[in-house]
């Protein structure tokens, strides 16, 4: 889960980590409001989950209430990145000395968390990494020592932090990391950190993503989750927990585990057609979840015939084809369906479908024939 | 021979009454895998059709020496049950389990990697060794008996692929899911060093997909450290581009993470690669020829 | 640091671990109105840190309020091996179904927390573990892992806790482990953990120990120190932070290290001598350490000769005699006081000793020679 | 040869600038004792009489390629200089400082163990090879250059048992202060096995104290292992009881933890045990006649 830069801000004060104070605002009165409340100049910050939000003119500077809800006007609704903005940071303006840039996050690789620090912050940090490599410092922690103050000190010494700021990012780090563990944060980015004319440490952007499986161990947090799509299906899938992602073609697929429906993606397009969605039921999708699987593929107008991609595992063949046949009955489809089913009660499954099953369903016996009969019925349809 | 599962393997089964756990014990007995133990705190001196309860996995251990475990409990139960294996000494754990805290992982991994145990998983459908030993969730008929090795990240793409294998009369020594989280006990690395000391598997076929950077690195172990042929197949292709892990994510890897990113990175290190499972099939039949 | 009691219940509540409801009192008025405040029948229980309260009659219970007022009563000011009773925990009477025993320490040999849990609780512990060794559960931790559900399971099925009892008693482990982290605790001792009559799982006492050197990290817990001597000199070296411990003999001695000390205490009694107590003035003793040191024993009169026996490491002998010399101007002690100084700057402590020192203090070679001295002077002095 | 510190240690000092850090290292170098590097935090680049300081003990072993570390941070410092210690790398840590707390050293410990590198102390007077190098706060005139190697528990007690055996003319390969807290990172039994794989070490001296049961686990150690004659020493005979860790801490060691236990111990596994330094002195003489 992607946290708002706001929500991030908000948790980052609870770690005792700075940020400039600030306020959510919804509406250019609530902006002007949060401006005097705030006092002085304030910056009014587009909240949405996309990288270069000042270059599309979603940060401004306002230095007055009244000038906070004109720049609020403008931005409230922009499109950025297709991403439409429905909400406003708006903060006290920093006096910037210097930029930097910290991160704590989960490297796969080394399956351990790494801490990064660098003096070159601010807009292009991968560019800074790959060009100036030595410019920013990374280290590896002991995921069951933790990080150490001495951790802390390498990174502010080799990332080259200025002497009056060292003490600041410093505390920033460990607190950085503090909130990595406490959160069960999969990524806690700053950028930048900045190191102010009054020689602070303080936050002005945040980055935090949660680990979904930890969720259910931090209920305030499962309560910030919004949604941050204004697609439909997206939203529908979401909602009701199944992995989705739409794409731009009109071969709706789903599968039970990710692996076998990206090779469905795959095998589509090797046939000549578009996938229109990644959609994962989930290894142990049983009748329910296909169903509601289905409801989110079938409400989608551009779908034009589907894929039904089943490999029984601990996913049974015949639940998924029971699953099938409700839906069907439920939402009255008309437009074709491919399905294959393999493994696990897959005979079973085929049954159900061979003698219960409307006309618009077929069956294949292979995942390339499967994914080739769906191209061309889709095609034949538009 | 055939690594990791066989018949020396004596499982216990953690969270053996669970609709679930019962279910898959009891296909994994019947397949011949020598089911010794189950263990559900407080069902001590129970039985699943005839295989002992227990209430701990050291009291199992004590009384059957088992020396495998198969986890079926639920994620919120599933890392003390990780925990509660590796204390118990348990060779190797095979943890079926979805969806157990990233956090919790990283520090069982960092506690197993200290010591000479195995971990499987979490999230993966286990090992078969066909006509030997199953554990796990794997529909058994799928496989056959023979001497190709499989390892995968995705349960239901290995079936796929044994499956397409199969038709073409190839047989499987041992099939590993080593399971799709960002945090599994073992690696394709940890499992392509066992196929490589395994000398009645003749080719590996390593089933990755996007994310990560794990088959590249076993691509550099493969051109390394090989003998046994390897073919690969990537996922992904077509998939959404991932979400980075903010910039720190792109800056950790290097690497693209794309699926061809990753079948480029294979190839040049000289292991071919298929594009959909068929032609993975017929690389590893043309390969054996 | 020993807790008392009281503390350590007062401690146990905060971590969730279930205590009987109760107040402190220090004067029977106070008893009695702590049991009309808790109500029903009430225990008086002796503050003391030493075993065997209930036999010698420092434990009692109190059907009303004058029954307390009257076993509080008997109580205060009674000697109990030793300690006086100075104050009493007044709390409610639990209805006990079964006693178990519980606790967390700290394992020298193996360096690791050691839990352990036994059905057989209440008076002998000790004697269980030795007849009854399987009815005591013991279990070592991984530090770095922490104590894990799996873990209070194994103990509650193998020291054989009654079924109703489990999932209290599992809670009550749980909670006494995190207790100890907490607390940076090296013991944690609750004998007995009861089983009530109405399925609750109560810690009755608590014994617990805190890591002295843990407390900078603690204040609140550095607040609960409490003299728990009426010991003159101990009170003396207690506030002054030496470590210092009475014995019955006539030698008064002094050292740097314990190592030493205990090692002079030996040759005192092997040269036939007795030594009058243990009192170490640390490993980097200075001039100011040993002046505080000798103002402990010269307070003592039943100390007819001392004996100081520094061999300088990080300890300066020249530092040493400065600090005896400061010490014996203000204190005007007229006892004979033999030296032994070795090591570090030793030449030139000795060198201070015989151009300053007055006639009372003598230097000796060796700590042979230095005991035998010091036993003799002790013998003429008598 | 010698044990732990000798010609090829290259030692960084940890707390190099503080003022006892700086009397001991100065101690040390002038002893002949190679000392590469100091560090502390915030003066890289500044020097003590020409040992060269550093930020950090990563800095100072890649510059300098210090093999060996001493701390003299205060306690709340250490236990952070002992886990930068290892984290660079250093394979022998020696911690002087006093007053670690023990849940620290719990965890360091457990750190330590699943590693191969070596700690020594915290609460130690550290390590010297007469005439070779010594790092610590021995007061170096004590020790001459010989066949006997030195165990102990006690700093204080150890420059005794030194003096007494140099006093009859013998002297020591090298002498060792495991330090005196609860949990130190190398056991009697640790330095026992170095010192018995020491050609050049004839006989040691264990010194123990009351508490814990350190040496009686050495006692076994020493019947089962040793072919080098162990002298003993054990000091508190008059010692007031300690205090008594609850039932727990008498329930754990099962043994006495006394003196005179300690000492019927390891007579009983044949080593003999002096009731004094200087008759400890005098058996070491006799042994080695």
């Amino acid at each position: 889960m992607d946290l708002f830069e706001y929500q991030g801000k908000q948790l980052f004060a609870k770690y005792g980590l700075a940020v400039p104070s600030g306020e959510v605002a919804d509406t250019p009165e609530q902006a002007k409001a949060a401006a005097e409340a705030i006092g002085g100049t304030v910056v009014v910050k587009a909240q949405v989950q996309v990288g270069g939000r000042g270059k599309a003119g979603g940060i401004k500077l306002a230095k007055n209430p009244d000038e906070a809800f004109a720049e609020a006007s403008n931005i409230l609704g922009m499109d950025i990145k297709g991403h439409t903005v429905n909400r406003l940071w708006i903060e006290t303006a920093s006096d910037i000395k210097k930029e930097y840039y910290a991160s704590v996050t989960f490297d796969r690789s080394a399956k351990k968390p790494l801490v990064m620090l660098s003096a070159m912050g601010g807009m292009d940090i991968e560019a800074v990494a790959e060009e100036h490599p030595e410019a920013l410092a990374r280290l590896h922690v002991d995921p069951l020592i933790g990080f150490q103050p001495h951790h802390a000190r390498w990174l502010i010494y080799h990332a080259g932090i200025d002497e009056p700021a060292q003490k600041g990012v410093l505390d920033a780090l460990t607190r950085a990391y503090e909130a990595f563990i406490g959160l069960e944060a999969t990524l806690i980015e700053i950028n930048p950190l900045i190191w102010t004319a009054d020689d602070r440490v303080v936050a002005l952007d945040a980055k935090v993503s949660i680990d979904n499986n930890a969720l259910y161990r931090h209920p305030d947090l499962e309560a910030l989750k919004e949604s941050v799509t204004d697609d439909e299906q997206e939203r529908m899938a979401h909602e009701r927990g199944v992995t989705y992602v739409k794409l731009d073609g009109d071969v709706g697929i789903m599968g039970n585990g990710a692996g076998i429906v990206m090779s469905s993606l795959d095998v589509v397009a090797l046939a000549g057609g578009k996938p229109a969605n990644f959609l994962d039921a989930g290894g142990g999708s049983n009748a329910e979840a296909v169903a509601t699987a289905l409801e989110v593929l079938l409400s989608d107008p551009k779908v034009k015939s589907l894929m039904i991609n089943i490999f029984g595992g601990i996913t049974r063949c015949d639940e998924v084809a029971e699953g099938l046949l409700t839906a069907l009955d439920k939402l009255g489809a008309t437009l074709p369906i491919v399905v294959r089913l393999d493994g696990t009660a897959a005979e079973a499954g085929r049954a159900i479908i061979a003698e219960r099953a409307p006309a618009n369903v077929v069956v294949e016996p292979t995942m390339l024939s499967a994914a080739k009969r769906a191209v061309e019925l889709a095609k034949e349809a538009s | 021979m055939s690594i990791l599962v066989d018949q020396n393997t004596k499982l216990v089964v953690q969270g053996v009454t669970g609709r679930e756990g019962q279910f898959h014990t009891l296909r994994n007995k019947a397949y011949g895998t020598n089911v010794v133990a189950g263990v559900t705190p407080g069902k001590a001196g129970q039985d699943v059709e005839g295989i002992p309860v227990f209430n701990t996995v050291r009291d199992a251990v004590e009384a059957t020496g088992a020396n495998t475990s198969m986890i079926f409990v639920p994620p919120r139960f599933a890392t003390d049950a990780i925990y509660e294996s590796l204390d118990a000494g348990i060779e190797l754990t095979i943890a079926i389990t979805e969806g157990i805290p990233a956090h919790d992982m990283m520090r069982v991994y960092t506690h197993l990697k200290r010591g000479d145990q195995r971990l499987l998983g979490p999230n993966c459908p286990g090992a078969i060794s066909p006509g030997k030993a199953t554990v796990g969730i794997m529909p058994t008929d799928v496989f056959t008996p023979g001497r190709v090795g499989i390892i995968s990240r995705s349960g239901t793409l290995t079936y796929q692929i044994s499956k397409e294998i199969g038709d073409l009369g190839i047989g499987q020594s041992t099939v590993v899911g080593i399971g799709g989280d960002p945090i599994v006990g073992s690696s394709f690395i940890d499992i392509l060093q066992m196929f490589e000391a395994d000398p009645e598997t003749d080719l590996v076929v390593m089933v990755g997909e996007i994310g990560g950077d794990e088959e590249e690195r076993a691509g550099e172990f493969i051109a390394a450290n090989m003998k046994t042929p390897v073919v690969g197949y990537i996922a992904g292709f077509q998939a959404p581009p991932g979400k980075q892990m903010g910039h720190a994510g792109a800056i950790i890897t290097g690497s693209s993470g794309t699926a061809q990113g990753k079948k480029d990175a294979l190839e040049a290190l000289g292991v071919r690669v298929g594009t959909n499972p068929t032609e993975v099939a017929e690389i590893v039949a043309d390969t054996l020829k």
